[in-house]
């Protein structure tokens, strides 16, 4: 009871959004300081890997960014569930603010995977699982978007785009086990760098440690986002005028 | 320490082109991100602060 | 329950039938995208093989998705989908009866005159075999995701484009285990496994397109 | 037993109306006033289950008619601003689909009948697109008789009728409420089946 | 006159901008289908740098096809196109505003495109201009044939038919010649023969078909 | 002045009406009575020069409208039974485009005054899609307004609009005939316009 309670108290726009304002700063501030410690491991601590030399360092951003998109498209097409079956205005709204910020990760992974491709394959794109996968996922935060844009009453833009989210979950799966199922050119699921494995583990640790900062670059972007969404959904209510009049 | 010099980093073992290519890119669509949102944060916040002050003005004149 | 299912297919069909341009016309464009690449690409036997089986899944995932609009929005923009929303019977058992008589009036046509292009592209028996059995697999998951898509997007201006653009990025599974069965039985491989693929796409697509499908509906039509 | 609770829609920015409360059993007619653009269509469709109000429920037997729906479903039969009338199929096949569609037999004899009452006896193998906006409008209506549901929904039932035929849907209504149907309707032409046991709702300023 | 053909333009052009999803998805369909062909197909450079041109083509006909809905389709069913064909304007005048607008929001971002795409196919630079001019000049004879099958399939029983039977074979010669002008500039060949062709094709369209449009209004609204 | 000569219209194996004659000059008003399916937007839309007529003519200021069809057009104003309303278009978007298809300058005061005039204030900004019913049918007479047309031609005016609303109308049409104007129109509702010279058509049985 004590829960449910909770539940709703922080689901309610007017509670949660002065609460995210003041966990903005400490995300941010967790991405940058996560960042440079990533950076600094991966770009002076983790050795030259032999067979790819200095070219596979590509891979602290690749990595991360290629996790995130799919990562990111998990979480929204959650939120946009809990939005259809619950009807509650925030959750689908954190669906919108995340969107945008896993288009631009998918776009960063096929980027980084086409620069990386060019010395290691010796192409810009090959039309392999993973990586078709991958342009997939783009379409759908693309379809996600447009579909939203594309009608005008929130309400039912929000439950049109949210049921489109649940569908298109069926394709995380399907890139990250798409390399098991075809036999193409992309690494496999476990990091393999051919290289001695102390190396190896602080390869591991610049990489985890870029992972998190992503996560936590995506937490506070998203924070940000999705106050502005609740600006523009609930401009007519007094919380708002609460916030505005405040500052905040 | 992986690197002699700065130009021997900065040249990342003949792949700067790639490695750059990849860190600038993500870099500026990330800065851009962040930029993007906080100044759509302030336009809507102004907006919004410029329709209340309206419709506060507008209810105080009615008064008086 | 049955009786509803059947009326609705039948309804659907006959509705096809009084439209039967409209089900040439879908033939008619598959036969002409597939024709167009011999003429294209130049008569070496070699290349056009290759591509053969390619070709022919692209356009009938085109050809498919063409014919989507047809699936709901005529009855959308007269009332009658209402009407069967409003209709006592589940909505997913009434979608799924419409699914079916798109696929009958779309996808089986075209799996019947595939192997007649094929043969265009100088396919083996075998490999024809194994096109006609892949098609007969895969277009009924198109229709049943294009669903999806056609009812999400009903109403919405231009939804014909819009509908390709949420739908095509689910397709392209069904895309690429069709035209690989055939390419693997041309290489000499089995193409079991990627017929086997097939079907496991179809069966968690009768269970839960025609559902999706229906809560889309019920969205649209708010 | 229908039954409004707290019910509220909104449309856009504007709040069309909340707090609604009403009910309608047996018998019972009710009629919804309001100028144009005041939410009638907008109630009609939420109490028929097309639409998502943003609070309150609409009750059939007691119970929310998203629980219930396929049993309420069977108890009720809308006709909106769109008639739902095929332009490919003649009105015979119209009618019968519709019956058919309910889970009736939807039987050549009761399908004619329904026609006939509505005066579309020469239509009956014409195809719908080349119907007359009111025939159009009778076909529509002359679903109700073939449905055997208890409660109608009726979105300007009168629109593009001919003297005659609002005459004829009428005495369709009054009969329909004798027989303890219950009826929910809007309209702006003036109608004199007020005799009946009428409850009004007014939306609207 | 010149006003009004400017209002109609102006109003379109405010309509697919309401609509602005609608004029990138038509974008977002091309760069899908043409990536839907390495696919199929597969993934060797040799075999997708034949055919490139021809699936870029294929593209454009289909984006701009599916894209014909939006020129009358929605006027006629909401009534505006009955007035616009009782404004005391020339018909032929407001045709043509209407598939300028329709051009400018379908064919030219195509065009524009193009090139991105050709890329992926491993086409030249040289080729890829050629591809440019050919989409240039190809494209709103696309637009402007299909008008007239749009204008025809509005109310017409059996209209379905009819378009496939008029438009379909005027637009294979715009296909292989646009096609043809690419693979010819590839084999070392003047691509202007083919340019010119496609020129000539524009030039009698520009001036019949808004014509003919209009009489196929005229008959749909009866 | 409007001539209709020997007119006659089939649907399929029906003969509508033939040998139909009338005329209309400045300030009459002519109503076509029917029942549904007699032909009335038949014979409208033949008038208007959108129908193809099986015989017969229909003269403006004595020359057949497919001759003179430009003028004709720019002296006649319809509304069907489609609004005619761009749902992504405003209101008032909708009504300049009106005004600046048929060649006039849509100017903004003047539409501001017919969207006024017919109580559509508070819808100007608003996308034809969310407007009511009787909203959009409004907004397809206040077109009436701004067009500066001679002739209207009107298929069921009244349709949808609520009880104030029909008045507005009404008052805006004997303005219309008071100033010279020509009015030909169908409605089943009963109206009290009758007061000016009328004209009356009857088709049907
Ligand atoms: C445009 C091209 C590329 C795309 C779209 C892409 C996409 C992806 C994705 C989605 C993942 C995460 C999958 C998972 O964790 O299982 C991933 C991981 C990875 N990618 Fe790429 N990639 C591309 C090119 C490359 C290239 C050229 C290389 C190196 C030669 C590469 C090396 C890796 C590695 C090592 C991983 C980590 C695998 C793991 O341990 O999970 N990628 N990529
Ligand atoms: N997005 C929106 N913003 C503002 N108002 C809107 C929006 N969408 C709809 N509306 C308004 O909501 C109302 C919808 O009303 P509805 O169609 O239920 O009216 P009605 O009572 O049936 O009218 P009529 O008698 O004309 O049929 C209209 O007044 C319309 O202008
Ligand atoms: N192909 C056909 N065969 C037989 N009858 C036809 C055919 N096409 C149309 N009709 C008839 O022609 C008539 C068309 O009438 P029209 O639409 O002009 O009627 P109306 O007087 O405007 O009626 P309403 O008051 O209902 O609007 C209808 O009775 C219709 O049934
Ligand atoms: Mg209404
Ligand atoms: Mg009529």
């Amino acid at each position: 009871m004590g829960l449910n309670l909770n539940w709703f108290k922080y689901s309610s726009p007017a509670t949660f959004y002065p609460l995210a304002g003041k966990m903005i700063p400490y995300f941010a501030g967790l991405a940058v300081v996560l960042t440079v410690i990533g950076l600094y491991l991966g770009f002076f601590v983790a050795p030259t890997d032999f067979k790819q030399g200095e070219g596979y360092r590509i891979i602290f951003i690749h990595v991360p960014a290629a996790w995130m998109s799919m990562l990111i498209y998990v979480v929204m097409a959650v939120y946009a569930g809990v939005g259809l079956v619950f009807n509650t205005r925030l959750s689908s709204l954190m669906a919108y603010a995340l969107a945008p910020t896993g288009a631009m990760f998918t776009f960063l992974a096929l980027w980084t995977g086409a620069l990386w491709g060019k010395p290691m394959w010796g192409t810009w794109w090959v039309w392999d699982a993973r990586l078709t996968s991958e342009l997939i996922l783009l379409f759908l935060y693309i379809g996600f978007m447009s579909l939203r844009a594309a009608i005008d009453d929130p309400r039912r833009a929000a439950r049109a785009s949210g049921l489109l989210a649940i569908v298109g979950v069926i394709n995380v799966p399907i890139i990250y086990k798409s390399v098991e199922w075809w036999n193409t050119l992309h690494q496999g699921a476990t990091v393999t760098i051919s290289s001695g494995t102390s190396m190896e583990s602080t390869m591991l640790t610049a990489m985890a440690v870029m992972v998190f900062a992503f996560w936590m670059y995506t937490i506070a972007v998203v924070l940000v986002r999705v106050r502005c969404e609740m600006l523009e959904a609930e401009q007519h209510t007094d919380w708002v005028a609460d916030a505005v009049r405040e500052g905040k | 320490m992986n690197w002699g010099s700065a130009s021997e980093f900065f040249a990342m073992g003949g792949h700067a082109f790639y490695v750059w290519g990849s860190y600038g890119v993500t870099t500026v669509f990330m800065v851009a991100e962040v930029v993007l949102v906080v100044r759509r944060k302030r336009t809507i916040t102004q907006r919004l602060g410029r329709m209340l002050r309206m419709r506060i003005g507008g209810k105080h004149e009615a008064q008086t | 329950m049955w009786a509803v299912f059947q009326c609705v297919v039948r309804r659907d069909l006959t509705l096809a039938m009084r439209r039967r341009a409209d089900v040439l016309t879908t033939l008619f464009f598959f036969v002409i995208v597939v024709s167009l690449f011999p003429l294209g690409v130049g008569p070496e036997m070699d290349i056009l093989r290759m591509m053969g089986a390619g070709v022919v899944w692209v356009a009938a995932l085109l050809a498919s998705m063409l014919s989507l609009g047809r699936m709901f929005s005529a009855d959308y923009a007269d009332g009658t989908l209402e009407q069967m929303v409003l209709s006592p019977q589940p909505l997913t058992l009434l979608v799924l009866g419409k699914v079916l008589s798109h696929w009958l009036t779309s996808g089986l046509p075209l799996v019947l005159i595939a192997p007649l292009l094929g043969i265009q592209f100088g396919l083996s028996t075998q490999a024809l075999l194994i096109l006609v059995m892949a098609l007969l697999l895969g277009t009924p998951v198109l229709s049943l995701i294009g669903a999806v898509g056609a009812a999400l997007t009903l109403g919405l201006r231009g939804g014909g484009v819009l509908v390709s653009l949420l739908v095509l990025p689910l397709y392209i599974p069904v895309l690429i285990f069709g035209a690989g069965a055939v390419d693997a039985s041309m290489s000499g491989l089995a193409a079991q496994a990627h017929l086997a693929l097939l079907g496991a796409f179809l069966a968690p697509a009768l269970v839960f397109a025609p559902w999706a499908t229906g809560w889309a509906l019920r969205i649209s039509l708010d | 037993m229908l039954e409004v609770v707290d019910l509220a829609c909104a449309r856009g920015e504007r709040r069309l109306f909340e707090n609604l409360n009403f009910s309608l059993t047996q018998g019972e007619l009710l009629y919804v006033h309001g100028p144009n653009g005041s939410g009638k269509t907008t109630l009609l469709r939420a109490v028929c289950g097309l639409g998502w109000p943003d609070a309150g429920e609409v009750r059939w037997q007691g119970q929310n008619i998203r629980r219930v729906r396929d049993e309420y479903h069977r108890a009720m039969a809308y006709v909106g601003h769109h008639n739902g009338v095929k332009d490919d199929l003649t009105a015979f096949e119209n009618l019968r689909i519709s019956a058919q569609l309910v889970g009736g037999a939807g039987d050549d004899e009761r399908v004619l009948a329904a026609l006939e009452r509505m005066e579309l006896a020469q239509c009956v193998e014409l195809p719908g697109k080349v119907l007359s906006q009111g025939q159009k409008r009778r076909l529509a209506l002359a679903r109700l008789l073939v449905m055997g549901a208890a409660l109608w929904v009726l979105d300007e039932p009168f629109n593009a009728l001919d003297v005659r035929a609002v005459g004829r849907v009428q005495a369709v209504l009054s009969d329909h409420l004798d027989n303890g149907g219950m009826v929910m309707f809007t309209t702006h032409q003036e109608v004199d089946i007020i005799a009946h046991r009428a409850r009004h709702v007014h939306l609207g300023a």
